[in-house]
């Protein structure tokens, strides 16, 4: 719950730093892996695309020019096609918006089960998706008296879970979700 | 029509190499996509092939501005480009930018259906606008906190709407102002490239004091005017303009020069 | 009074510039106290417009020197003010910074009562006392730790007394200083700003091999000595001392010369 | 009580390292967030006034002449009002004399509870203010067999337990005070 509660904080916070036009950052809609605060990416990002094109899997989507003043800067769209951690983006990024790091160290959200809508954690049938899909499965997400947990020390935030889940609420909400908690980190200079 | 004593063929060059460096940025998405072939990445904000790196210095200029981080890999991948600007001046526009090249190939097709070799500029307005565009732009960007214009800069979008046709067969909607680029080369030649390109103007600026000149030699000249209506950008090689920042190096002047009165000259 | 063959506006746009930014940091503080619209924050040490940052020079190279740590964001606020003066010179002097504008301002309204059209420097030193002041100011700041002098700057401190009527209804004690500057004025015109602002020094310094100069046409001179007695700053153009390091490029001898004889000058 | 003793060790360390004149910084008189040490704050700070300006709140206050080379330079009355942690200042500051840093980095100074002036540890009524005003509840200040105790780990010593601390001693203090420990600390060059 704490996580949600920060990441309904994410948006007035970047609003508030003077961005003329929101963020599209938001949950499910995650940068790709290792990106820098959300402060300064669009302001770091050339808009090359390298990192759409280097992508085998599509997952990461150019914004057009309705973002505003984001447009032209990547989106992941987590429970369409999720990042698969092939960290090639980050290889090609030439301004280092994406920086380089390893597959574990990747935080582009946390995922956080809605234990009001996971049929699990109601009680109504015995699914595991979520902690099948997880690529640090065990790590991430364990299973607790056969209930689905996010461990938020491992979890990635690449969105497996989420694009794997069976239920989509009338939101269209997953009962996993991933919110970008780490975007709104600020910079050090 | 004028006999040319010695035809130069410094046009077709142009013409292949535009070519060849459209079908690079044309093709790559689909190596990237249907093949997973990523050897090149990328278009004029920043293109890889293989492990090098190019980065417009535009673009990196504005992202170490507003970000006020360096970040050594952005300075690394700028280093060629700001070379090839300080030795050849402004020349990707010339030969490389897809932009100048639908304008070449636009000019080529306009003279199969006119007998006038070289179109008239409707509108032509002071040079130094080119500066302010460049002023104009980095003062936006720094206050918006976001590279606004280059976002929008007409090549780097030729590269982003192939990719976004390869790979989502849609195209973003920032694509017309391709279309209007084109649109306003018609009323001037080079109207977008002339007074208001800011990439071109930095790369004029670093190529102010440029190795490669268009050079005119006087004693052969005889001021037939030819090069003052060839030059795309509306310059006068007849007046030494060839030397000057805004001069792009694409050789049209040389090549109809009748009298072999304007040359490339390297200076030392 | 003289006869002008040709009116310059030179006056007109630098009093609609001085206003304009004088409006910007009179209207911020509302703008950000009442209105919670922080988008312009600041004012002569640092300005905030949006994402854009200006640093004083002076303050940022104190800054550096006392705190001895490099940082970036302060590097890159920098850069225009600095671009500025080098190619504008002491241009935001002249044109921008309160103090000349209240004392511009002082010499409109006292041009009303009197026939007098300029007012006799009734105190006049070496024009090197600039430097000095520079000097002094640099020392003292680095012995002390702490920028001292620059603190008092008076049009930072124009800002600050504004931002503290509009936040805390109250007026801070170290405003008695622009007082100062503006009573000097009356002995001699521009007595601070001559001989011992070392931000303006500091301006001048950068702008020593400016672009932009005044420069004077001996054949068209009548040698009537206009301009030497025009020039806020006491300088004689007509020797061609609007080459010097002193001018800062208020354009007051251009507007009043009436032979054209004197005119900004863009040089290569 | 350790806090304490370094707290009053403070003015004079400052002092030592050559000021002419003694710092404002004391008990309740705080750096905005993300301040540089008070070594070279006031040789950092350009006195732009933009933490001022920027600051929703009218927390920050610049120092007057009276406050001899340190004029100019922003001070927080955490009694009057306190740092409510918006981090706008950080974002503004141009010369890095406030540092950007996140919300829970915050190090303004550390809540000491006065034991013998506290209500609540005077075991005269159940006055939990300082607790419920915490923007870290339960972190920063906890309860202890109801009286609250305060965690130098969390801490942000942003001062709203001061301000809506309902008791004042005689010399003007608070039951719970800022004690700007972290200003003291020295740079690393």
């Amino acid at each position: 719950m704490k996580s949600l509660g920060s990441a309904i904080l994410l948006v007035p916070q970047a609003a508030s730093a003077g961005d003329l036009i929101d963020s599209p950052v938001k949950t499910n809609r995650l940068r790709p892996p290792g990106a820098v605060p959300e402060e300064i990416f669009t302001g770091k990002c050339i808009r090359c695309g390298r990192c759409v094109e280097v992508c085998p899997y599509k997952s990461i989507v150019p914004q057009d020019i309705k973002a505003g003043i984001h447009a032209g800067t990547p989106l992941i769209f987590a429970e369409k096609i999720p990042c698969y951690l092939c960290m090639k983006c980050v290889q090609v990024c030439p301004t280092g918006t994406l920086l380089k790091i390893g597959m574990e160290e990747v935080r582009m959200g946390l995922a956080v089960i809605n234990r009001h809508t996971c049929v699990t954690w109601r009680e109504e049938t015995l699914c595991r998706t979520c902690y099948n899909v997880c690529p640090f499965k065990e790590k991430a997400i364990h299973l607790d008296r056969l209930r689905p947990v996010v461990d938020e020390k491992y979890c990635t935030g690449c969105g497996m879970c989420t694009h794997g889940c069976p239920i989509t609420d009338k939101m269209g909400s997953k009962a996993i979700n991933i919110e970008p908690l780490f975007a709104s980190k600020s910079v050090q200079w | 029509m004028v006999n040319h004593r010695k035809k130069r063929n410094l046009g077709k060059w142009r013409l292949l190499i535009q070519t060849g460096a459209f079908l690079v940025i044309l093709l790559a998405p689909f190596l990237n996509h249907y093949f997973q072939i990523d050897f090149i990445q990328g278009w004029y904000q920043s293109l890889g092939i293989g492990k090098l790196w190019f980065v417009s210095p535009l673009e990196g200029l504005e992202s170490i501005l507003v970000s006020k981080i360096i970040y050594l890999p952005l300075l690394i991948g700028m280093i060629i480009p700001i070379l090839v600007a300080l030795f050849l001046g402004r020349i990707f526009c010339g030969w490389i930018c897809p932009i100048n090249y639908f304008c070449d190939l636009s000019d080529r097709f306009g003279r199969l259906f006119t007998r006038r070799r070289f179109r008239r500029d409707r509108l032509v307005l002071s040079r130094k606008l080119l500066w302010y565009a460049l002023m104009g732009e980095i003062l936006l960007t720094l206050i918006l906190g976001a590279p606004i214009f280059v976002f929008i800069s007409p090549p780097g979008l030729i590269g982003r709407e192939i990719m976004m046709a390869v790979f989502f067969h849609t195209f973003a909607l920032e694509g017309v102002v391709i279309l209007g680029v084109l649109a306003v080369n018609l009323v001037t030649r080079r109207f977008y490239c002339r007074y208001m390109c800011p990439l071109g103007a930095l790369l004029a600026f670093i190529g102010n004091c440029r190795k490669l000149r268009v050079v005119q030699d006087q004693t052969a000249c005889n001021e037939c005017g030819l090069c003052d209506r060839t030059c795309p950008l509306g310059l006068n090689p007849s007046l030494g303009e060839g030397m000057s920042a805004y001069c792009w190096n694409c050789g049209e002047c040389v090549d109809n020069c009748a009298h072999d009165a304007i040359s490339f000259k390297w200076r030392r």
